[in-house]
This record gives C-alpha cells, structure tokens and sequence, in this order.
C-alpha cells in the first residue's frame, strides 16, 4: 500500500467517515449494545474503553460487517449501508483485527496476510507474494518470515500477523480490538507509530484497549461504554486514567498493586525446585524455587521461553533433563494429571486454545479440572458444584453471571476469568499463571492482583508470568529473569525499574545469540534454533 | 477477596423478554427432530387407523432396539469428537460368533453372552488404533470394518449360520405382559446411557474431549482413556445389539447389520448432538432414531409407493435440519 | 383397517420385496398385479421394501401377519433361513414365498415352516449345478479347460452355495482348470474391472462361469477391450434378462439360466388366491418350469424353438 | 532500518538439522501412502509375472478413472472442511439420466454432456442446503443422497436401462495408441485440479475455509459461495466419472455407483488430505486411490481368494496410517 493513495477524499474533514447510530445488538437473554452511537471521523484515532462485556467487542464487530445489528444505522463517508456484512465492509474499507487470533494456522505468513485480496492473473495467483509482503512490512517493520507456517508462530507474532493483515486492506477504518494483549511494551510502542502514520494518511483507527495509558497516548478521541451503552465520548486530552477507570467502572479504584504479603522465611522448605530442567520443547536449562506463601516471577522477554518453563513443570512438555521436585519429592515423569493430583496447577496463557472447553457451560468448565471433587461413586453432585461455582462467579465479579451458560458466549475478560476460576476451584498449592490478566479490564485486574495476594497469603505458592513486566515487577517477591529458554539471574523485584529489566534482558538475548553463532556452524542449533543475522543492540539505542 | 461492586447500575436481567415468537423459533430450534417426531407421529395416528395400536407402537419400538442400541453409545462417540464407522462391521463379526457358540456349545445363554464380550474387545481395538496411530477415527474404523468383516467372512466362508439351540430365541422375540424383553432392555440402556452422559464424572469428560481435547489434557482428564473407553462403549452396545438381533432371527451371517454405521451416525446427527463434539444428548439420538422409523412405519401401513420411502426420508431429515437452523445466522 | 369387512369384500395381499428398488422383484410384482387382474377379483395390492435387509423383512412379516389387516402374503425372502424367524405366524395368514424357500435349508423346496403355503422357486444348489454341467460338456474335447468362476458376493449364503456346486461339478473332470474365482457383485462394472485383471494373468481362459446376467455383461466388455472376441469362450449367466437372451440368440453367449420372474409373480399370486379362497394349492412350483416352451438351461439352440421369447426382465 | 525480532529463538524448526534416520521418519510420515504405493507396486512387479506390463498399467488406471475423478473433486471438499456423501446417489442419477437420453433421443453426446451438467445441479444443491440451512455436510449430503437415489429409482422403476446407440461407448472404452480416452481425461482432470487448488485464488480460498472459516470470513472470503462452488465441483466430477462409466458398461441403473461415496473419502484420506480440512493436495488422493486399486488388482491377478480382500485391505491402510504416524506425538 502506498502512502499517498487513499487520502480521504470529502470536503469537510469533520465529515464522519463510519457513523453508528442507535446500535442495539442482544444476545440470547444478553443486551449486549444498548442504542449505541459513535463517529469516526477521517484522520483520527478513537478508542473504546469499558470493562469487560461492555459491548466494545460487539460494537466492533457490528461497524466491520461481523455481526448485524438489531436496530440502528450504520453509515459511511455520510452514505448509509444496506446489507452489510464482511465482504462489504472491507469493500468500503472498514476492516477489524479481532480480539480473539482468528488466522488459518496451515496457510503461511503471507497467505494469512493477503486472504481475500490475492494478486491474481485470470484467477491464477501471481508469485510476487514476496516482494508485496516487503513493501508491507515496511511500513510495519515487524520483521515477520513471510513463508513460515502460521501455526509455528508464537502468539505475540500471530497477533502481528493480524494487524499487517487489517494493513494489507488498505482500509480507510481499522477497528483493533485489544491488538497489544500479547505485545510487549516495545512492540506497543511500534504498533502506535504505525497508527500515528495511518492517520497522517487520513486513515482512522478505532482502538480497543485495557491499556488505558496506550489509550491515552495514541488517541485523540475516547468513548466510555459501560453495560452496552455509550457513557461519554470526549477528547482524550480532557480524560486521565483516573477519569477514565470511573467512568468505566462508575467508582472510583486506586489503580496500584494490592500490598505485597509477607515474604516466607529463606529457611522455608520450597514447595517446587527445578534444577537445570531442560525439555522437549525448548527449555535449556531453568533453576527455579517456589516457596508456600511466596509470590515468584518470570521475567523474560516474548518468546524467551517462560511459557515452555511453565509446561514442563506442569508435565505438558516432556522433562528431558534436570529434575523437579515437589515437597522435596522428584516428581518422575509428569503428566498435567499427576501435577493438578500433587496440587500443583497452571493457568496457560491460551485460553481458547488450551484453556476452555468453549461449547460447555463455565459452570462445567470450572470445575472440569477438580470434578473429583463435587462428585460420589462417579456421578457429579450438582448441588455441591451450583454452590462452589457462584462463590467464585461472585468473587471474579463473572458478568453476566450465568454460568450455566456457554463459556463461549462470554466476553474475552470474563472468559479469561473463568479460566482463573477452573484452577482455583481445587484449592491448589502452587499454581502457575501464565498472562492471568490478558484481555481483563482495570476493575478485575485489580480483583485478580487481589486474589493471587490473597492466594499467597494462604500459603500457595505463585509463580507468574506476564508480558506486562510491571505486574511482575509489583506482585512478585522474587523473579527469575528469562531468556533463550534459559534461567539466568534472580532479581529483586521492588528494586528494578523497567527501563533497567529491559536493558538487561536485551543483552542476554544478544549474548544468547552471540553464543549460539558460536557453538553451530549453521544458523539454527538444535534445541533453540536462533537467528543471529541481527542483533538488538541499534533496537535498544533508537 | 473483597472487591465490592456498589455502585453498579442494574444489569439487564438474564432472562430478559425476548419475544414470544422468538421463544417458539429458539424451541423449534433446539427441539426440531422432536417437533418433527410429534408432528409426524400426530399425522400418522390421524391419516391411518392401524397406527396408534399398541401392537404397532410396540412393533416399532422392538424392531429399532438393536439401532437404538447402538445409536446411545453412537451418542458418546460423536460427542467425543470421533466417528465408529465399524458398528456394522462389529455387528456382523458379533452375530457371526453367537450363532457359530450357540451351535457349538448349544448353550443359547453363554453363546448370546459372547458377542458383548467380543464388542468390548473390537471396541478396544478401535480406540487403541485412534489413540495410538493419531489417526482420525474416520479412516481408522473405516479400515479396521473392513478388517472385522473380513473376519466374519472368513469364520462362516461367508455363508449362514443357522441356529436351533433351546432358548436361543427368548431374547430377541420374548416378551412380558405384551412388552419385548429387548424394548425393556434398550429402555434400561438408555437411562443408564443418560445417566452416564450427563451425570458421571466420565461423560463430564467426554464433553470435555470433544469439545477441546487440549483443555481437557491440561485439565488432567485422561483422554486416551476417555477415547479407548467411548469406544469400547461403542463396541459393548453393538454386541448387545447383536445379540438381540441375533436371537431374533436365529442365524447368523456375515451380511448381518450391513448399513447400520450410516444409519447410527445419521440417526445421533439428526437428533441434534453436534458433529464436531463436544454437544448432545442420548435422548436426541432416541429421537433420531424413531423419527426415521415412523417415517418407515409409515410406509409399510399406507398404501404408499416404497420406491418414495427415501426421497421422503431424506426431505424429512432437510426439514429437520432446516427447522433447528432456523434464525441462526452462523454455525 | 380390518380388511375384507371394511373394504368391502377386497382383499388385502401384501407383497413382500426383499428390494423395491431391485429389478428382479419389480418384475415379480408386475406378475402377481397381472394375475390378480386375471383373477377378476377385488384385491388391493400392498408392496413392501425389505432393503436387502433380514431384520427389516423380518418386522414387515411380522407386522402384516400381526392383525387382520391382510389376506395373503406374496414375499421375496431376501434371506429364507432368517426370515423363518417369523414362523409360526400369530395369525394363519397364507403366505406364498417366490425364488427362495423359507426355512433352514435354502435347497428344500417343500413347505419347511407352517404358514407357507407355497414355494414358487428352484433350489440354487440345482441350479447352479446344471449350469456348471454345461461348463462341463463345452470343456470335454479342450485340455486343459480354463474356467473362471464370476460369482455375486462371498459374503452372501446363497452365492457361497453356488460357487460350491461349481466347484463341486468342475472338480468331476481332471482336464478342467478353475484359474481363478472373483467377485462380481451383480454389477457390470465391478466384474468388468475383475475380468480385466484376470486376464491379465489368464489371457487364454475358455470359459466365464457367472451366477448373474451382469456380471456376464461386464466379462463380455472386459473381453472386448482385451481383443478378445466373446464369442470365442464359453460365456453363461444367469437371471434371463432380455440382455441375456439377446447374447444367447446371437451367439456371444453359449448359455443362460434363465428365470421367469413375472411368471413367477403370477404363479404366486394364483396360489396365493387359491389358499385365500380355500382351494387345493400346490406346495411346490418349479419356477423352472413356468417359462413354457423354454427351456430354461438356454443355448442358441433351445432359444431357436421359441423365437418370440424375449426374457421377462433386465435389470 | 532493522527488523526487531529476528533474534527471538525460534522454535524447533521441523526441518533443522535431523538425523538421517529422523529425516527417514519424516518423509515416511509425510509420503506414507506414496511409500506403501511403492511397496506394493514392486512387490507385485516381483511376484506376478502378470502385473508389471503395459496393459495391465493401463487396465488399473482406466478401471479406477471415474474414482480417481471423483477423488480429486472429493480433494477440495475435505479440504473444505466438508463431506460429499452423496457422490455414489449423483453417480446413480447422472446415469440412468444418460441411459434414458441415450435411448431416448439416439444422440451420444448429448447424452453424455447430461451427466456432468446434472451433476452441477445436484452439487450446486448439496452445497446450498449446506451452506444456506448450515448443517453439517455430512447430514446435508447423507440426507440430500437419500432424495437423489429415490430419484435414480422412481425414473427407472428400478431396473436397468441398455444402451445401444452408436458411438455410446466410445468415450468409455475406446483408446488411442494404447491410452484408454478416460485415462486421458483423468490425467487432464488432475492437472487441472492441481492447478486449480495450489495455484488459484479460489484454491486458495479453499484452504482458507477448511482451515479456519471464521477467520477466511473475516478476512472477506467469500465463504459460502467457495463452499457451493466446492460441492458444484464434486457434482460435475460425478458427472463426468458417471458419463465414463455409463459409457463403458452401455447401460444405467439406479444401484450404479454404491459404495463410491466412501471409497472416495477413504481414499482422499488415506492419501494425506486432512480430514479436520485446510491440509491436502490433490496428487495425494490419486496415490490413495491407486493404492487401494493396486491391492484390488493383485488379489484379481495372483487367484488368492477374494474373501481375504478386505482383510488386507484394511491392514495395509492401517499400516499407511501407522508409518503417517511414526514419530508424531499429538495431532
Ligand atoms: N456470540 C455471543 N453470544 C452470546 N453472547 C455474547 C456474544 N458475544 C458477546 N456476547 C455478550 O455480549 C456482551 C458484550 O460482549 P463484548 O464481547 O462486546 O464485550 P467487551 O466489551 O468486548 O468485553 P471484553 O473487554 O471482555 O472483551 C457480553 O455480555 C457477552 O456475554
Ligand atoms: N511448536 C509448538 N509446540 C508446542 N507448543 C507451542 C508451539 N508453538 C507455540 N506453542 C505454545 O503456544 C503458546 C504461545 O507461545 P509463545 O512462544 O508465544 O510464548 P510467549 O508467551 O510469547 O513467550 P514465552 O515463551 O516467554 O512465554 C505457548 O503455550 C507455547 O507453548
Ligand atoms: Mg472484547
Ligand atoms: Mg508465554
């Protein structure tokens, strides 16, 4: 796409050029959009907020074709749309990235990008995919292999994946809905340049976010919607954080951490010890201890190997060398069973992929993992599970809160709230939460920073991972840093900043990739393969 | 955990007034083959004199016992995400093995007993080659039919066992106060099947499996063995089946059951359990199955040309399926 | 419905297909509609699809033998040994079985259960017997006669039984040489397919024994392709479906067994009526005799003395 | 300007460095089929005198040429994420519809010309149930095969129609230098159906919608029309191979076809076409087909008795799957 292409072409720059008006969209018994109204106009940026199930996914949705609406308008440049679906919607240049990864995991790169606007000849596909995809990336700089297989991208790329391809369409609209979920803070900041540049070319972005300070930073116009209504829409310059996480929530809410429980002593016998655990999907060599009561971190960069750690602890991955030990037991060859039986729980970061059963209730999905337990002679004791599950459906504030729903049906962040409900259920000893707050809102993050102190203090053991070092950085009492699958330094998180973690965990990548260029002669090495053709030095200094 | 949430504004009540009209369209949605199943019954009992007797509801029932059988544990397969395309097969190999003990050993008890057994055991065989091979139930139930098939050929050299054994015909055409020992057998099946789907722990898992076996891996539920397990289902239900039908026409035969797979798979499908796991329920497959037999039973009472039998069927099952899409927009 | 009381003095005959969708059975029933008009009586005719399958003819005799809904049974069992299951009926309604007995033996033609009234067949067994013997006398001056046996379905009773006559007959003559023996399935192309094959093994075979007109069709075109002429070999079927008797006229074939269906049909239907009406009935009628003046094991020679004849079916 | 995440470690590439033995493995997995294919083809080349000559080469291909058509087209509906089970029901229609034109007007090809386009029409049906009452294919088409099969028997009656009008046959049997006309039209039906699927949008396309239909509608693939089109292709490969079998035989019947719907799949399958969709090519399905017809061939050639058939039928797709499976751990 070039850049002096689609400059806008009305005679009034404050002419919308998507307008919604009146949207009412129900689900079920769910009113998921209340007569909702929000205009785009030309060149800007106008970013949704709300907490989880406000209607901002839905809304989304609605303006790119994805869902129709039970009533209301929907027009663009000042013409009103008739039947309005995806096909159409990209016509007029209203393009989404979902919130929830949806690309072909068998088709490349590319062909991921370029699905549904392939250059073709009579039909027959021209084989300048290459030098298409080049002049893309240029404008993103994310770097991507245009010929590897998608589903062997880690998540944070696919999610690249998907914005080039929304960039691809050349739209004059880009609804993003929640693109930085997996991004680190650094690809954040590239993802907003891209943005700056898109409206420079009159192009407008419709920005979803929890992120309320990337909301704040990239936007230039703010709507607030709270139970499928609109609250306000105003310029991002009169809104702070403050302003905004009231209006979303209707109250007020210190957005810090929760105090931090008290350390256990050094003299505490460790619930979990991995020694030079290595496994056969990636992991070096990781040394690690979770002691009962002590909140630990993974600090790493994306795709240094956290999550591969947390899987082989857990039994998902083979262990191939090295121990774990549990309660000062070797745990043997492990199996996701024979952990969750010995108390020890992880809560993966994939939460459609690996973390619910989407067609099933919450209800069957909280309790799926621990159904020993609401169970006689075989057969489930509804009553028992009725009870434990709207505990939990009123502790995580689960909206709406049906649980005898499809877990499916939920928005994202109560989605992921339920994942967190199915570990907790078993009152586990240690539990493993991989990303625990992707895609949740400031008002149940903060209930989830509650609840894993509030864990710890009942003398579980934590061991977190997040792409958002901060929370790391304010939860944990002692974090391992990450990096090419192995562990390479313990820190002490109150007293690292995460300019200073940044910097660090950069040059171990660069020393990794340093080391790996001399033990193989080739550019991959068996275990992590590592690309050493660019170093992250000039990345940092820019 | 403390987080108090005061100040929310009240939320849309859960059950909030969808529209009468509405209500019906979701109802003929989620219950269409059991719409279909009344009205078709209804029109029956109306146009013809001889169908609402209790000789002819009985004579229904019995003859889809062994279908009907085999359609529960279908349920389990098809819920699970996989497919038992040997059911037919399965069956053949049963009836060949009951017919060749009962005329061996003349005991009609231990002979009829034998074909569960060997449905367990091919059943096992069936969820060890899925899990094991990593192959999609599909192709291996496909290939091990053929297999099993061969294997009641072989036993008989392809011709017909016939069976005079005492006894041997009390299952499949006794009966109690009018009432089929195999119509109570397959009521018995079903509450058990019911019972084991949506009540145990192991149809929890089963959900779990077909609706995402991942998560169901990571949640430490067993899934080779809730595969294994469905299967063996599968192959006990088929044995049974077997062995009724077996008892009923005392002989066995390597031709036996032949079209049954389809049948089975059809008749859960169009109850309503979804074909991509994860969703159902045995009493739909009950539906599914007596749905097409009174379309059958139908037939064979009016005076109607046979040769319309199918056409009409397959319109009807189209219907089926039109009336549960109805206001669906997407799958 | 009850039946002569309601309707008036018809009568209800139900006629018991093992296929509605089968050729074979549509010509029978073409022959009990023919003579029941004959007949001048009032009968309503009720056709039933038994879908190849025994279980389900099982339920249909069951059913239309339960009530007193019908008069008379016509049924083509597609499998007589499980059918006889049904015996003894719950009411004693005639039942007239055409092309297979009923009852545990598939060769004993006489009465095997109580009920059945009437047997209008020939046992395969014979049959097939009589078919191989022609194989016989062709092969006498050639050694050594190569034979390939092209057989419907070795899965299938009635087929296994046949392929045994064969071979039974053959073995009696050492200069015969069965090379090979392949499924046809009733169907030209899978015997086409198979035939092909065999010669590749066997280019110089003598003589196609097939159990059914179709699969001798698809030999005929598997010949061709290879160069072979036809007519060179000793080709027979069985079934006398138009087809047939054609090939057999013009010399392609050396023989056919041929059936009567529709007279079968009619010959059941008589016998039925006459048990209604509580005349004499024959218990056996020899279907191969219900073609007249042909002769049923046909030659070019045999089909010559009744040249109007054109078969009775095709299918 | 740098490109940022090159330095991030990547993931065990499949393809990085292997043993020897592992890259065995590997392509085992990968070409099971081919590999089995091979296998037997020598095998039989060593043991029957028979087999490895031009004209029995040339018997197998032209005996399988209206599968193997069919098995093409069937590429593109698995790797949809579809079933065509109504393949052998379309089979029978577009034949007795060709028979009754031949007989009835004496004009071959336009006899002929009516299967293909009857075979659209049913297709273009099939995918609109689909895709318009959005119901499992597998129902749609179990259920839309009833009706068609119902309709191939209600235009006969049931019996057989012969052909015998001038030049019916030639498209069937006749050959040029050897080549049977068939085995021509298959070759082009398989360079045309490889380019259409690896090298065209619409191929593309369908990929997409196999592999993952939300995502290929968010990304404004037309999702139902692909799939219509995916069906309409299956109906017209129907046709054809219909129109080469009548031709061959001279004669059409309702009972013409059965059993094609699940040789066709078997044999996509087996070649490695992805039964989940989104992963196939179309050369893998010919190697299904001729490896189930090599098995076929050799039992016919070397007089093993044909009751063992199935049996090594089922084993040695089995052990197809088996070697697919050496060295996967999940699927
Ligand atoms: N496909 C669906 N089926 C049923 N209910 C749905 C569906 N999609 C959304 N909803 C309901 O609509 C409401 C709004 O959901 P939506 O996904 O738009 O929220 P959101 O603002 O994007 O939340 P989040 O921040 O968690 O992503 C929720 O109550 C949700 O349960
Ligand atoms: N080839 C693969 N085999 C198994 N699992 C994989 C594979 N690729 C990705 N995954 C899984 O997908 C998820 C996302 O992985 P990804 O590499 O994106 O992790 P990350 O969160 O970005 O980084 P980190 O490894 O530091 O946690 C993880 O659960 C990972 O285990
Ligand atoms: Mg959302
Ligand atoms: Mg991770």
């Amino acid at each position: 796409m070039s850049a002096d292409s689609a400059a806008p072409a009305q005679s009034s720059p404050r002419r919308a050029v998507l307008d919604l008006s009146g949207i009412t969209k129900r689900f079920g018994g769910t009113l998921a959009l209340d007569r909702v109204d929000l205009t785009v106009t030309p060149g800007s940026v106008h970013a949704l907020v709300g907490e989880n199930g406000a209607g901002k996914s839905t809304l989304g949705k609605i303006a790119a074709g994805i869902y129709t609406p039970d009533a209301g308008g929907i027009s663009v440049s000042g013409r009103s749309v008739g039947r309005w679906d995806t096909v159409r919607a990209q016509r007029q240049g209203i393009v989404m990235i979902a919130q929830e990864l949806s690309l072909v995991r068998d088709l490349t790169v590319a062909q991921n990008v370029f699905l549904g606007i392939e250059e073709h000849r009579a039909g027959i596909l021209r084989r300048d995919q290459r030098r298409r995809f080049a002049a893309l990336d240029e404008v993103a700089q994310f770097g991507l292999d245009p010929s590897a297989r998608l589903g062997d991208l880690r998540i944070a790329d696919q999610q690249k994946v998907e914005i080039l391809r929304a960039l691809a369409r050349d739209a004059k609209v880009i609804v993003m809905d929640e693109p930085t979920s997996s991004l680190t803070a650094h690809e954040t900041q590239r993802l907003h340049e891209v943005v700056r540049r898109l409206t420079a070319q009159g192009r407008s972005v419709v920005y979803v976010s929890h992120f309320l300070e990337s909301v704040l930073e990239v936007s230039d116009t703010v709507t607030v919607m709270r139970d499928g209504r609109r609250i306000r829409t105003g310029s991002a310059r009169d809104e702070t954080k403050r302003s905004l996480v009231e209006a979303m929530l209707g109250r007020e809410l210190a957005v810090t951490f929760p105090p931090r429980p008290p350390a256990p002593a050094a003299d505490v016998q460790p619930l979990l010890v991995a020694t030079d655990m290595a496994s056969d999907n990636g992991v070096r060599s990781a040394t690690l201890a979770v002691r009962p009561g002590e909140i630990v971190g993974l600090l790493g960069l994306v795709g240094s190997g956290r999550t591969e750690i947390a899987r082989a602890l857990v039994g998902v991955d083979r262990v191939t060398a090295g121990t774990v030990v549990l309660d000062g037991q070797g745990l043997g060859r492990t199996s996701p069973r024979r952990s969750r039986d010995a108390g020890l729980v992880m809560v993966p970061e994939d939460r459609h992929g690996q973390g619910l059963v989407l067609a099933r209730s919450m209800s069957e999905n909280m309790t799926l993992a621990f159904l020993g337990r609401f169970s006689r002679w075989g057969l489930v004791d509804r009553r028992r599970e009725r009870r434990r599950v709207g505990e939990l459906v009123e502790q995580l504030q689960v909206r709406p809160a049906r649980p005898e729903l499809p877990v499916q049906g939920f928005s994202g962040g109560n989605q992921q709230k339920a994942l967190l409900a199915k570990w907790l259920v078993g009152e586990p000893r240690l539990v493993i939460l991989d990303e625990p707050t992707r895609g949740v809102d400031v008002g149940a993050k903060f209930a989830i920073y509650e609840l894993i102190v509030a864990l710890a203090r009942r003398g579980v053991g934590v061991l977190i991972i997040s792409s958002e070092h901060e929370e790391v950085l304010g939860l944990a009492h002692r974090a391992h840093l990450v990096c090419a699958g192995r562990t390479f330094d313990e820190v002490d998180p109150a007293h690292l900043s995460p300019e200073d973690l940044l910097r660090r965990l950069f040059a171990a990548q660069d020393d990794a990739a340093g080391e790996s260029a001399d033990s193989a002669a080739g550019t991959h090495d068996p275990g992590l393969g590592v690309d050493v053709s660019t170093s992250h030095s000039e990345e940092l200094t820019r | 955990m403390t987080i108090t949430e005061t100040a929310t504004p009240a939320r849309p009540s859960p059950s909030s007034t969808p529209s009468s009209g509405a209500r019906v369209l979701a109802f003929a949605r989620d219950y269409a083959a059991l719409v279909l199943l009344v009205v078709i019954f209804v029109t029956l009992s109306i146009i013809s004199s001889s169908f609402l007797s209790f000789t002819n509801i009985m004579n229904i029932l019995n003859q889809n016992t062994p279908l009907a059988i085999i359609a529960v544990a279908g349920t389990f397969v098809i819920i699970s995400g996989a497919f038992d395309l040997s059911t037919a097969a399965m069956y053949a190999v049963a009836s060949v093995a009951v017919a060749w003990m009962a005329t061996h050993t003349d005991n009609a008890a231990l002979a009829l007993l034998i074909a569960p057994v060997l449905g367990v055991v091919m059943g096992i065989l069936n969820g060890l080659a899925v899990t094991k091979l990593h192959v999609h139930s599909f192709l291996a139930t496909l290939a091990s039919s053929l297999v099993y098939k061969a294997v009641a050929v072989l036993v008989t050299g392809g011709s017909l066992i016939t069976v005079t054994t005492e006894g041997f015909s009390d299952l499949g055409r006794g009966r109690v106060g009018g009432v089929f020992y195999a119509v109570i057998v397959l009521i018995g099946i079903v509450a058990l099947g019911s019972l084991l789907l949506h009540s145990s722990v192991f149809g929890r898992h089963v959900f779990a499996v077909g609706g995402n076996s991942d998560a169901a891996h990571l949640s430490g539920v067993r899934v080779d063995s809730t595969r294994v397990t469905v299967f063996a289902l599968s192959g006990l239900a088929v044995g049974i089946a077997a062995a009724i039908g077996v008892s009923r026409i005392a002989s066995g035969q390597p031709q036996a059951g032949a079209g049954l797979e389809l049948q089975a798979i059809a008749a859960v499908i169009l109850g309503g359990t979804s074909i991509y796991g994860g969703v159902g329920a045995v009493w739909r497959s009950i539906v599914g199955v007596f749905l097409i037999a009174l379309i059958g039973n139908g037939f064979d009472i009016l005076s109607v040309n046979p040769q319309m039998k199918d056409l009409v069927t397959g319109v009807i099952i189209l219907a089926a399926v039109a009336l549960a899409a109805a206001d669906r927009r997407r799958r | 419905d009850g039946a002569a009381s309601d309707d008036g003095g018809a009568l209800n005959i139900a006629v018991l297909a093992s296929s509605s969708q089968n050729g074979y059975n549509q010509a029978v029933y073409e022959g009990v509609r023919k003579a029941v008009e004959a007949s001048g009586q009032d009968v309503e005719l009720k056709l039933l699809d038994g879908q190849f399958d025994s279980n389900t003819q099982l339920s249909q005799m069951q059913n239309v033998t339960s009530g007193d809904d019908y008069d008379g049974v016509v049924v083509v069992p597609n499998d007589g040994v499980s059918l006889a299951a049904a015996f003894p009926l719950s009411s004693d309604v005639p039942v007239v079985t055409v092309l297979n007995p009923i009852g545990p033996d598939i060769d004993t033609m006489t009465p095997q259960v109580d009920g059945v009234v009437s047997t209008v067949a020939v046992s395969p067994s014979a049959a097939a017997e009589k078919q191989a013997e022609g194989v016989l006398e062709h092969c006498a001056d050639i050694d050594p006669c190569k034979v390939v046996e092209l057989v419907g379905n070795l899965s299938a009773t009635l087929d296994v039984a046949r392929k045994d006559s064969y071979d039974e007959v053959l073995s009696t003559a050492a200069n015969i040489e069965v090379v090979s023996a392949v499924e046809g399935q009733y169907d030209r192309d899978t015997s086409l397919s198979a035939i092909s094959n065999v010669l590749q093994a066997h280019p110089d075979i003598d003589v196609i024994l097939s159990n059914a007109d179709q699969q001798t069709s698809g030999a005929v075109i598997a010949l061709q392709n290879a160069g072979i002429d036809p007519a060179s070999l000793y080709l027979t079927g069985g079934g006398g479906t138009e087809d047939a008797v054609a090939a057999v006229r013009a010399g392609t074939w050396k023989a056919d067994y041929i059936n009567f269906p529709v007279s079968m049909g009619e010959a059941a239907a008589e016998q039925l009526l006459a048990a209604i009406a509580g005349e004499e009935v024959t218990e056996v009628v020899d279907a191969d005799a219900l073609g007249g003046d042909v002769e049923p094991y046909a030659t070019a020679e045999t089909l010559a003395t009744t040249p109007d004849f054109t078969g009775e079916w095709n299918g």
